[in-house]
């Protein structure tokens, strides 16, 4: 059967992680043996760390072999590409792959699939020939920041974006979901939109040039929590923490002490921990035959002072809990 | 005065220096075949060697330029240029031969541009294919708006994935390009000129060598090389993205060095880069069957590549 | 009397290959001593092992009678040795000062600083007597190589060292350089400094040494006293046979081959202008520093004339060294290893270079097309280790020379540029080389030769030009061709 | 024979290749100063100098590195190491001034594993620090289980943070450094042997420089520089990542070859050096001032990368 290219943020065949339990009944025990691979991206970012945590802890539950393999650094596409293909050949039922592109584990999937393997695109990159896939809608990311400046700042102002590596497919929707939003209310100016490739060094000196250029500027939005915390330290070095907003994306622990400490603003997190519990029980149920939708979205929340307590929870339960609720 | 002159057979044709890199390979892939019961499968050496032929294809042209006295540092964002622009040919409808004898051409463009900014400018290679890095990158994401290229046309997919006699085409590919380097460095006039030029500018252009036209031609080499690598990947993935060749200089810098060349010009040999590419592969498939973590990766990979040198060293006595 | 120095049974091998059987050499305090042999001997092998660039397989070395260890150029220079490098042994972007004070920087500011005044000084104070217009601040690249050879002279001198070898000291350099070494040389062995002279130069050799070891393949051959012993003589010790003085013959034809009119670049050449004709073989004199190189270089269009044509066989040679080889034209530069060789690559890639092309069938370099005419060519000049797949910066000096004259026999070069071509090469292959130059006048090439050797200008040349100060000063025929003659064209009449 | 040896004006001092350099630069700055009212002003000049700063320190070590003939690939992850075990150090409550210390002697100590691999194993710097690269990014994320370290005290952080006279203190810092680097290179013997080593290995070892103990003496500085460069950015950021530092090498390069040092070794310039860093920092600065898209800030980047060494080529001749 021909897919049609995948576009995670738009595929009309979703569900919402919540309702998989109402709608495919409980998770199945997975058969004696099972074994199953996740391919990450790099684990130089807690993020990936995150989620791979949350892929073992359903293993270890319920007794699934578990490998987790990671390229030696973030754009290394031939290196994540071996592994996958390397791991292949050796049994797995299933495979959670995070590609770094939208294309560099494409072989990997053909052979995957040709070999009977489960194959599930867990999160940021979109593999247009992805049957499935687990992960949050990035551009709701960007979202979620211009409306908390739509409604926190009633009087508009400039704002700036901090991007991440030109040309990678988050950092692109991250930055055009803010972007798209806060222009369309009108109130607004995106001053400043620079690429910082990542680093926290690199987003500290645009946002030092950015603040010096802008003396009234109100906030900045970056595409993660490594390069607003380097914004943060910006803003207070030019002493204008408490007029600058900063706001990361991601949701790793330093973002959230550095909310609690009143450095941060926010961060949109997208829970990754839960995410990989998620994907890995979908990895699980495809291996046992079920046919779920072809995107299952994750949850994600923008975190603030106010509600920072409530999110920073390592018990997996309690915060399905929290987030069900809503 | 020594009378053997011909024939040749292959073990004398591999040079001492070789077989130090060689002994290197043999010892890692010994480890490793004790290590894990799959590393020494047909398959899984077939893996190493396909996975790592693009960096082959990359290293053969690094190589020349290393051995001419240079350095590329352009060749990712060149792969990707080339590879964006002969995608974008090939879904526009452009017949698949002929998409990719237009981005072999623009590969060798990339070559000739480093090339006339070294050679006519007289820049140093390093700083003229650095400033290339950023640029190649910058029109490729240009042209594509940062998007992958997808829907390439089947015929052209099924080159790259097919395989000759069991042997992926990438492979074959790969081996009939490392034979060509290896007639244009040991057969050619052009290969004494390349190493000529990288050993002694001045007396190579004293002798008439065309130093000019020597370095131009090793980039464009390199560019041409670049963009095959491309073309294989893209037939594989099946898609062209404008990110795509990150690092891949340090890889093929890396290849090279192993096998022998060296980065002040003059020396390096295309057998020893080809069994550097492969202690490269080898090196990621069998810490990737024996599972070790990321950063133990990272760290095993230094190790080795310093001790493969020391061993390498230490046989080959210079 | 205690020899200052004594080397005994010396014994050293590269590889497989041996070079040194055994070999020993005394010197006795103040006494000047010729160290003699063929290109390959392992003359300059003995002295690298003396000044610790080598480490010899077997033997002793005592001086003043106590038995020294010299395991690097440092413990050599410790022991009281300094060496003088057969190739120049310098640091391009460094200026002369500190070359001279390479490794052994005098120092200020309790020993942190390094005293660049006192430097300079200092080498001002050394080079004097050598030659006093050499500018010591300036970087040792922008120096010709007479006066790089110079310095190097005087970097030997500064370290007060009781031994002094000296490796080929003057192959680049013309009499009157050579009369102020000797000078220097007198004044050093007053003070009982020892001194080990090396050179090819026979006439140099019996004027300032009392004796001399002569090696032949790098066994000891004889000691003999010099000047007690007839140069004939000593010449056959060296080369194992009588050479017989051949006189010059002229194989010169009426047909202009090349023709110089109106040739310059800066202050360095001015105006040249000549013609040189089908079989004849012209020599240019002068003074280090003259212009001779400048000239040559720029015929060969290795440098860029600012004016000025060169035609051959009447049509006018566009510029860039590849038009000039094509048209017959090939330079043998001065500067052997900057200039000539590419180190690391086999004699027959060396030799083949300049006419790739010519080996090739098919874009394919017919190797055993190349390595035979290349056997063929090194067979001629005797090149020793007679091994063409070695790589050439395996070779002596001299060796190396005559693969790069081979270089242009192979490409069948009708006009030769010789510059300094016996720089460095023994008698025996000198006279080789000049048999060589008179076969190919005598084949209708056409030659010049640039040499600071008045008796070689002399023995080989039909015409000479005397240049001074840029300047072609004179022209002399045959019949004018003496030593008091070119002299006198050449020094500047100030 | 000039015969003016003291004083020296500063002018004069300032060489002829130095001056290509600085009006590659003054064109940049002059282009900025016409497209952006900002840039001229006093506040954002500071700025580019302190962003500035940290490669300028990194390119220091790096030209003298480079000058003495080698390369020194693994500067980033050294940076990172020291910073990750200079951070925990304090973290776990050592005084900052002994925790600075002991960071700084574990760069030189990662310094002198790589000149020791170059000196004594007779091995290929790139190759060698290649390794490094890997090694010591494994040795930080390994130590901080990929993590980063919050917490440095707020002294620590005041001296990076600070001002002298108005000018921030990593630009006093570096400053000071770069006084010493040209001490270093243009007064005292080791500059002598670095430019000797690198000039010409083999009349150094001749004339009796000690080889090792130079290249050995150009890593651990290099590895100080690093150490330092990573005292300085963990207390502006206030945070020491076992990331940190990447691509660091290139930037490092970019600047010393921009500045006139030459990968081929024995030659460059501690003055060149700094100007080249100021010309990459102001590049950045300006496009971000003018909020240049990021596609285009990589082609422009590129671009002005290659016009400003054709620049310096034209003006400077050689
Ligand atoms: N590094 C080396 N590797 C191999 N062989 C060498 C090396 N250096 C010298 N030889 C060989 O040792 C022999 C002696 O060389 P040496 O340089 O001592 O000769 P020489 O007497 O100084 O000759 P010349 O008059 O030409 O300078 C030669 O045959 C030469 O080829
Ligand atoms: N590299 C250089 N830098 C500056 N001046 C030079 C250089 N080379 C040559 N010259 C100038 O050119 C003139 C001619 O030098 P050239 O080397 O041609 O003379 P020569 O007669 O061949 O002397 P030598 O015996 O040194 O070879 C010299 O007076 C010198 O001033
Ligand atoms: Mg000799
Ligand atoms: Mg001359």
């Amino acid at each position: 059967q021909d897919l049609a290219p995948l576009n995670s943020d738009s595929e009309p065949d979703r569900m919402d992680w919540s309702e998989l339990d109402a709608k495919f009944g409980a998770l199945p025990a997975p058969a004696a043996g099972t074994k199953v691979a996740g391919v990450s991206k790099t684990l130089t970012n807690e993020y990936w760390r995150s989620l791979g945590d949350g892929y073992k802890n359903v293993a270890d539950k319920l007794g699934v072999g578990f490998v987790y393999q990671a390229a030696a650094n973030e754009g290394d596409q031939i290196g994540q590409l071996s592994i996958a293909e390397d791991l292949i050949n050796q049994g797995f039922n299933a495979m959670l792959l995070s590609p770094q592109t939208d294309a560099n584990l494409v072989p990997a999937v053909e052979k995957a699939k040709a070999a009977g393997i489960a194959v599930l695109n867990v999160n940021d990159a979109v593999i247009p020939s992805a049957t499935n896939y687990v992960g949050n809608v990035q551009k709701d990311n960007g979202v979620r920041v211009a409306q908390w400046f739509i409604d926190n700042k009633a009087d508009g102002g400039q704002v700036a974006v901090i991007e991440g590596q030109p040309g990678v497919y988050a950092a692109g929707q991250r930055t055009a979901g803010f972007t798209e939003t806060i222009n369309a209310n009108g109130k607004f100016s995106v001053v400043a939109s620079v690429p910082a490739n990542w680093s926290r060094e690199e987003a500290f000196n645009a946002a030092s040039t950015i603040l010096q250029q802008y003396p009234d500027l109100i906030g900045f939005y970056a595409n993660n929590d490594g390069m607003a915390l380097g914004v943060v330290e910006a803003v207070k070095a030019a002493g204008r923490a408490d007029k600058v907003a900063v706001f990361g994306t991601d949701g790793v622990s330093d973002a959230y002490a550095a909310i609690r400490a009143g450095d941060l603003t926010g961060t949109v997190d997208s829970f990754p921990v839960l995410t990989g519990e998620i994907a890995m029980e979908v990895a699980l149920r495809l291996a046992a035959g079920q046919k779920l939708p072809r995107v299952v979205a994750t949850p994600q929340a923008l975190i603030t002072k106010d509600n920072v307590e409530t999110y920073a929870t390592t018990d997996m339960a309690a915060l399905r809990a929290t987030l069900t609720a809503k | 005065m020594s009378p053997v002159l011909t024939p040749f057979p292959l073990l004398q044709r591999i040079k001492f220096r070789d077989a130090g890199t060689l002994l290197g390979l043999l010892l890692i892939g010994g480890v490793f075949a004790v290590l894990s019961p799959t590393f020494l499968t047909a398959p899984n050496l077939l893996n190493v060697l396909q996975q790592s032929s693009i960096n082959a294809c990359i290293a053969l042209g690094m190589t020349l330029v290393i051995i001419s006295g240079g350095i590329d540092l352009s060749v990712g964002p060149v792969a990707a240029l080339t590879a964006v622009l002969g995608a974008s040919m090939m879904v526009a409808g452009v017949p698949f031969g002929l998409a990719v004898a237009g981005a072999l051409c623009i590969g060798m463009l990339c070559g000739f541009i480093n090339g006339a900014l070294i050679a006519w400018g007289g820049l140093q290679p390093f700083i003229v294919t650095l400033g290339g890095l950023s640029l190649y990158r910058a029109l490729a994401l240009i042209f594509t708006g940062g998007q992958p290229i997808f829907g390439l046309p089947d015929g052209f997919r099924a080159l790259t994935n097919g395989t000759l006699a069991g042997v992926p085409n990438p492979v074959v590919i790969v081996a009939v390009l490392a034979i060509c380097a290896w007639v244009i460095l040991n057969k050619t006039p052009l290969g004494e000129y390349f190493m000529a030029v990288g050993g002694n500018p001045e007396a190579a252009r004293i002798a008439g060598v065309p130093v000019t036209l020597t370095k131009l031609a090793a980039y464009m080499i390199s560019g041409l090389m670049a963009a095959v690598a491309a073309m294989i990947l893209i037939g594989r993935l099946g898609a062209a993205e404008p990110t795509m060749g990150t690092l891949w200089e340090l890889d093929a810098i890396a290849a090279s060095a192993i096998g022998g060349a060296s980065l002040m010009g003059g020396r390096g040999s295309i057998i020893g880069t080809l069994i550097g590419c492969v202690i490269l592969g080898t090196l990621r498939n069998g810490l990737t069957l024996l599972n070790v973590q990321a950063f133990y990766q990272l760290l095993a990979t230094g190790i080795i590549i310093i001790v493969a040198m020391l061993i390498d060293k230490a046989t080959s006595g210079k | 009397m205690i020899p200052r120095l004594s080397l005994s049974q010396i014994e050293k091998a590269f590889g497989a290959h041996k070079v040194l059987h055994g070999v020993s050499l005394t010197v006795q305090p103040g006494e000047v001593h010729g160290l003699l042999g063929e290109n390959g001997a392992g003359k300059s092998t003995m002295l690298n092992i003396l000044s610790g660039v080598l480490s010899a397989d077997a033997g002793q070395i005592e001086i003043d009678g106590a038995q020294v260890t010299i395991a690097s150029p440092r413990s050599a220079s410790l022991a009281g040795v300094a060496m003088i490098h057969q190739e120049l042994q310098q640091v391009p972007e460094l200026s002369v000062a500190q070359n001279i004070y390479l490794g052994a920087a005098l120092r200020r500011a309790g020993g942190l600083l390094v005293d660049r005044a006192s430097q300079q000084t200092e080498a001002r104070r050394l080079l004097a007597p050598l030659d006093a217009s050499i500018d010591v601040t300036a970087p040792i690249n922008s120096l010709r190589v007479a006066q790089r050879q110079i310095v190097e002279i005087a970097k030997a001198l500064r370290a007060n060292a009781r031994v002094i070898a000296m490796d080929e000291p003057t192959s680049s350099l013309t009499p009157t350089e050579f009369d102020r070494l000797v000078e220097v040389i007198k004044a050093l062995a007053a003070r009982g400094v020892s001194i080990i002279y090396v050179s090819h130069k026979m006439d140099e050799v019996f004027r300032i040494c009392q004796s001399a070891t002569i090696l032949r393949d790098g066994r000891l051959v004889a000691r003999v006293d010099l000047p007690a012993t007839p140069i004939p003589q000593v010449i056959a010790l060296m080369v194992g046979r009588e050479l017989s003085h051949v006189a010059h013959q002229s194989f010169a034809s009426d047909q202009v081959l090349l023709q110089v009119s109106g040739l310059s670049r800066g202050r360095a050449v001015q105006n040249a202008a000549f013609s040189l004709h089908k079989g004849e073989v012209l020599g240019i004199a002068g003074l280090v520093g003259s212009g001779r190189t400048e000239l040559l270089r720029l015929i060969a269009g290795v440098d860029s004339a600012e004016a000025g044509t060169v035609a051959v066989n009447g049509r006018p040679v566009a510029s860039g060294v590849r038009a000039r080889i094509k048209a017959g034209l090939g330079l043998v530069p001065e500067e052997r290893k900057r200039d000539g060789i590419i180190r690391h690559r086999p004699v027959t890639s060396n030799i083949g270079l300049p006419a790739m092309r010519q080996f090739s069938r098919w874009g394919i370099i017919r190797r055993t097309k190349l390595r035979t005419r290349a056997e063929e060519l090194m067979q001629e000049v005797r090149l020793r280790p007679f091994d063409v797949s070695k790589p050439i910066g395996s070779f002596s000096g001299g060796n190396q020379q005559k693969a790069i004259i081979g270089r242009w026999l192979a490409a069948d070069t009708q006009i030769y540029l010789f510059d300094e071509p016996t720089r460095g090469i023994d008698v025996g292959a000198k006279a080789e080389i000049y048999d060589l130059i008179e076969k190919l006048a005598q084949q209708g090439k056409a030659i010049i030769v640039v040499s600071s050797e008045l008796p070689e200008v002399i023995r080989v040349s039909d015409r000479v030009l005397v240049m001074r100060e840029g300047r072609i000063a004179a022209e002399l025929a045959a019949s004018e061709i003496t030593e008091a003659n070119i002299a006198r064209h050449a020094i500047p009449a100030s």
